[in-house]
């Protein structure tokens, strides 16, 4: 038995090389070196792309590289799909998710999150000969914690699922906005689950659906490619509730000890502009969470 | 078209090194798999032959099962039980929990144990096809069991079921593309990420396809003189 | 006179497959030098008989010994007989030899690496004298120019020849013929019987399962006719062949006569 | 232990209620893979040099990449070639099971036509001389003589090619359709309880099979299969190491 890690370790190196960054943590007082894996999709620019060299770029590859040696963090950095991604941290093949995982109620159940390192909103995107492109509200921000709910979001609401009845909307599998969907357009329309960002893209494109809602961060990028000129942001934009207090690291429950190193390093990187400065470089707009100002919001810590 | 070539080629926006990359863990994959599903085939069809009768009932429910689940689920089944399983075992036992195995190992298991179910099929029905007589001649000479079965047995069975092997090993190479599912950078993944970032479905999955035909040609060759070089006794 | 030794003392052979009851118990005992053969119609275990004295069969009855190695047979807790110990029944058939009615040569091996496979591997002889052993055998079946050709190119006389050498490179006490012959077209048949004979001459024991009435007739010392699983009769070729046969003999032999 | 049986109990509701879309790509690939196959075996054994080029090609192609590729190729790839994609086809190509019932067609059919030929091959000589020899000729000769020997010889083999067949469905769920296997990922994604699921789904896909088996084992008795002639002989009993 005893010989299993070293084996696994060794065809781990193989396996992960052409997609693992691995950086060394400098010295940082008080706590010991800890080796942890980070899972991340790798394919969901600019959060985190896959470069064809296979190294990992993003905002996200960026950020941990500044929190790992902040908290003293021995980091590796693998690309895994994302509807293993929980499984892989519950059996202990990664230790933290980074994957612009939107603190939800529903995630909160099954996870640990760190505090928010970015918030960012939910924004549909279709096709611009579809119908769908006339959809009303463009840019309006709904934030679905709001209370009480102001009388133009609970309109904008129902002309949402209006508008969206028996359309066919694409989301990854467990996506961010399964709680979202569930709760407001339920049984409106149809909901086809894909394995990865890359394959509901191209379905997108080529009108097998009829939009798709993603984080804005995403889709920006996306949409100024070429290939992508036909498509088109449309409708409100979300934000809040079951999307959840913004972007953090999934954790263990049970892993506390990291979570409180985690927390430590991003208020620090919050509090010194450097999420300020990567999210301009990244997203060409700010997404620092405000860590205080949103004490329920917030609650993504472990519970002792 | 100029954009599709430098998305092949091995510049900065090229796809060629990860690919190149994919095939030799494919190629990777395939043979861990095969060597696992060798090994454990020739014990399951021991235990299919000669084996106490549970462990003859157990090495049949092995292969009807083995061949029955569809190998995507056998995969999967593996790459989301098995880490936690691990995990139950060493906290009932309590030992320090061991490292996880890693993607590649865990593909080349799954498809190893799916390989290794044919594979005892293979083997049980290579020395059945020995006739009886053989082992008469070698038993009234007084060769014990072990010599009966490395002199006599083994390159008789190896004649025989080379070219059926040869067919597992191209059922694993084809079946390695499934384990991209666990994120394993191989050919197959390797192809529906560039397919998917660069939004040019057809252009990658194309070259895949084309790179996996080099493979399998190239292996069905090997195999072919392989067969050849064992069959040699045989042409009257 | 000195009567030779013994080579094979089999005492009470029985054995039953299910319900039917193949051997009734047989004895047999075999000198140094004797060419038995057993005569028998199809059914009355004389092949059976043969395969259990080198166990090829473990009979339900009775013991088997060969020079002085005794057959390791033992009951088990059911009672019945089975083989007691895999290296001592390896043992007792280093001393014999079978030649089988259809050859049964090794097709991977050549003719010569038939020949000397046993000799190296079983009984661990030296290289060198296991080759020129193996040539000058077959030299001896008429086979010197074949020792590279694979089975499959022979043809069965010369199979059988090939398997006849490969039985003798043992050097055996003993060698068990299985009908020898009966695979053959006749032509082929006179080829393999003749070397036979010249063994028999030589002094080979021999005990030989045959339909061949003539080579039972002018080569064996003793002739031995089964009939249901029991000795019916036996005797030297004059009586068995003679005036004195039993007249279930001469019915056996009706058919063959006409 | 109760929560758990509940559990599987809930989930196998859940699963059986995707059999029929697993068994629907089945029926569909698994006729029109045969049809095609048929045709290919005609063309194997055609005269002129270009069906049996065809043929070559054909199986060469689809036997030697992976069916998830085929898959992925026809499904994505083919969605971003114009003239599909903004074509009368596009109704088709838009729609997974389609999609996945084609690429399905295509590779079988490849290995299915390799199973026919083999056996085409296998029929024997003196039956077909014998038939010529009563004066029979062309289709007769075919349907009388050739045909139902060449089932009987091909039937275990195809017996074994419509449950890889069976298994390989699975893979219509890595575009999106609810199969079983699709069900399956979809429960886990929100139970995050895998090793019951995919065990319920296991179950699922094996009574499958063994129903099929049955069913191909029941026609073959009917069609009287030689079990002498492609099965290999009983293996024999070596004496026990004592």
């Amino acid at each position: 038995m005893s010989r299993l890690p070293r084996a696994g370790v060794g065809f781990g190196l193989a396996a992960a090389l052409s997609l693992a960054a691995t950086w060394a943590g400098a010295a940082w007082a008080g706590e010991p070196q800890r080796a942890i894996v980070i899972g991340t999709e790798g394919a969901f620019p600019p959060w985190n792309i896959t470069r064809p060299d296979g190294t990992l770029i993003g905002f996200e590859p960026d950020l941990l590289q500044i929190l790992c040696q902040r908290a003293n963090l021995r980091c590796q950095l693998v690309a895994q799909d994302w509807d293993g991604m929980i499984g892989a941290l519950q059996a202990h093949k990664i230790d933290v998710i980074a994957d612009a995982l939107q603190i939800t109620p529903a995630r909160k159940a099954v996870l640990a999150f760190s505090l928010p390192y970015a918030i960012t909103t939910g924004v549909f995107v279709t096709q611009k000969d579809s119908p769908l492109a006339r959809m009303a509200n463009r840019g309006l921000v709904l934030d679905l914690d709001a209370s009480p709910t102001p009388e133009r979001q609970t309109e904008a609401l129902s002309a949402l699922r209006e508008e969206l009845r028996g359309k066919t909307l694409g989301v990854a599998i467990s996506s961010t906005y399964d709680g979202f969907l569930d709760k407001y357009l339920a049984g409106v329309i149809t909901i086809k689950s894909y394995r990865t960002m890359g394959e509901r893209d191209l379905d997108l494109l080529s009108g097998r659906i009829d939009l798709t809602l993603d984080d804005t961060t995403y889709l920006r990028p996306l949409l100024a490619a070429p290939d992508a000129r036909d498509l088109v942001l449309v409708g409100p934009e979300l934000i809040g509730g079951e999307l959840g207090a913004g972007e953090g690291f999934g954790l263990r429950k049970d892993d506390t000890a990291l979570a409180e190193r985690l927390n430590a390093a991003i208020r620090s990187a919050v509090e010194d502009g450097t999420v300020r400065r990567l999210s301009l470089k990244w997203f060409k707009a700010d997404a620092t969470p405000a860590l205080d100002a949103r004490p329920g919001a917030t609650g993504g810590g472990p519970q002792p | 078209m100029m954009d599709d070539l430098s998305l092949l080629g091995f510049g900065p926006d090229g796809w060629a090194p990860l690919l190149l990359k994919g095939c030799m863990l494919t190629l990777a994959v395939s043979a861990t798999s095969m060597a696992i599903g060798t090994v454990l085939g020739v014990l399951l069809a021991w235990a299919r032959l000669k084996g106490p009768r549970w462990l003859r009932r157990t090495a049949l429910v092995y292969g009807v099962v083995l061949r029955g689940v569809p190998e995507l689920l056998v995969i999967l089944l593996l790459y989301f039980g098995l880490p936690s399983l691990i995990l139950s075992l060493a906290e009932t036992f309590g030992w320090d929990a061991p490292g996880l195995p890693p993607p590649f190992l865990i593909g080349s298991l799954s498809v190893g144990l799916v390989s290794a179910a044919y594979q005892a099929e293979i083997f049980r029905g290579g020395v059945g096809a020995i006739a009886k007589g053989q082992f008469e001649a070698a038993r009234a000479m007084g060769f014990s069991d072990l010599q009966c079965f490395h002199r006599i047995v083994l390159p008789q069975v190896a004649r025989i079921v080379l070219p059926a092997l040869g067919n597992v090993w191209q059922f694993n190479l084809k079946d390695s593309a499934l384990i991209a599912v666990t994120g394993l950078s191989e050919l197959m993944r390797t192809s529906l990420v560039a397919a998917g970032s660069t939004r040019h479905p057809f252009l990658f999955f194309g070259v895949a396809m084309a790179l996996y035909l080099v493979l399998t040609t190239l292996s069905s060759t090997a195999f072919h003189y392989g067969g050849r070089y064992s069959n040699r006794w045989d042409r009257g | 006179m000195t009567v030779p030794p013994p080579v094979l003392t089999a005492t009470n052979i029985r054995k039953s497959f299910g319900d039917r009851e193949v051997l009734a118990g047989i004895s047999l005992e075999a000198r140094e030098g004797e060419v038995i053969s057993i005569l028998g119609g199809s059914g009355s275990g004389k092949s059976t008989f043969l395969r259990c004295l080198n166990l090829l069969e473990v009979p339900d009855e009775g013991q088997i010994a060969i020079g002085d190695v005794q057959a390791p047979l033992a009951r088990n807790r059911h009672g019945r007989l089975e083989v007691s110990d895999g290296r001592a029944a390896a043992r007792l058939r280093m001393q014999t030899a079978m030649v089988f009615q259809g050859f049964n040569l090794w097709p991977h091996l050549t003719v010569l690496q038939n020949v000397m496979e046993a000799p190296l591997r079983v009984h661990r002889r030296d290289r060198d004298e296991v080759l020129a052993t193996a040539r000058s055998l077959l030299e001896r079946v008429g086979m010197a120019g074949f020792h590279a050709a694979y089975p499959k190119r022979l043809s069965g006389g010369q199979q059988q020849r090939v398997a006849i050498a490969r039985a003798l490179a043992t050097n055996p006490k003993l060698v068990l013929f299985d009908e020898p012959t009966s695979a053959l077209d006749p032509e082929r048949v006179r080829e393999v019987l003749a070397l036979m004979r010249s063994l028999a001459e030589e002094g080979r024991t021999m005990i030989v399962v045959t339909h061949e009435m003539a080579f039972a007739r002018d080569v064996s010392g003793r002739v031995v006719h089964l009939m249901n699983g029991r000795v019916e009769s036996s005797g030297s070729p004059a009586h068995m062949f003679g005036a004195d046969a039993t007249a279930a003999f001469r019915a056996f032999l009706a058919p063959a006569a006409l | 232990m109760g929560e758990h049986l509940t559990f599987i109990a809930s989930v196998t509701a859940l699963l059986v209620r995707a059999v029929p879309v697993t068994l629907l790509i089945l029926a569909v690939s698994g006729v029109c893979a045969t049809a095609l196959a048929t045709g290919l075996t005609a063309m194997s054994v055609a005269r002129s040099p270009l069906p049996r080029l065809i043929q070559r090609t054909w199986t060469f192609l689809f036997r030697g990449t992976p069916l998830i590729l085929q898959i992925f190729m026809i499904y994505y790839g083919f969605a971003m070639v114009p003239w599909i994609r903004h074509g009368i086809l596009w109704t088709a190509f838009r729609d997974p099971v389609f999609c996945t019932c084609l690429a399905m067609t295509c590779c079988c059919s490849a290995y299915i036509a390799e199973i026919f030929r083999g056996a085409l091959a296998a029929v024997p000589r003196g039956e077909i001389e014998a038939g010529r020899a009563c004066g029979m000729t062309g289709f007769m000769l075919l349907r009388r003589v050739i045909a139902p020997s060449l089932v009987r010889i091909a039937l275990p083999s195809y017996s074994n090619e419509i449950i890889m067949m069976t298994k390989s469905t699975s893979l219509a769920s890595t575009i999106t359709v609810l199969d079983i296997t699709g069900v399956a990922q979809q429960v886990i994604a929100h139970s995050y309880r895998t090793l019951e699921v995919f065990c319920a789904a296991a179950a699922l896909y094996l009574l499958i099979n063994a129903g099929l088996s049955a069913l191909l084992a029941a026609l073959e008795r009917r069609l009287d299969v030689d079990r002498a002639v492609p099965s290999i002989s009983v293996p024999p009993t070596l004496e026990p190491l004592s």
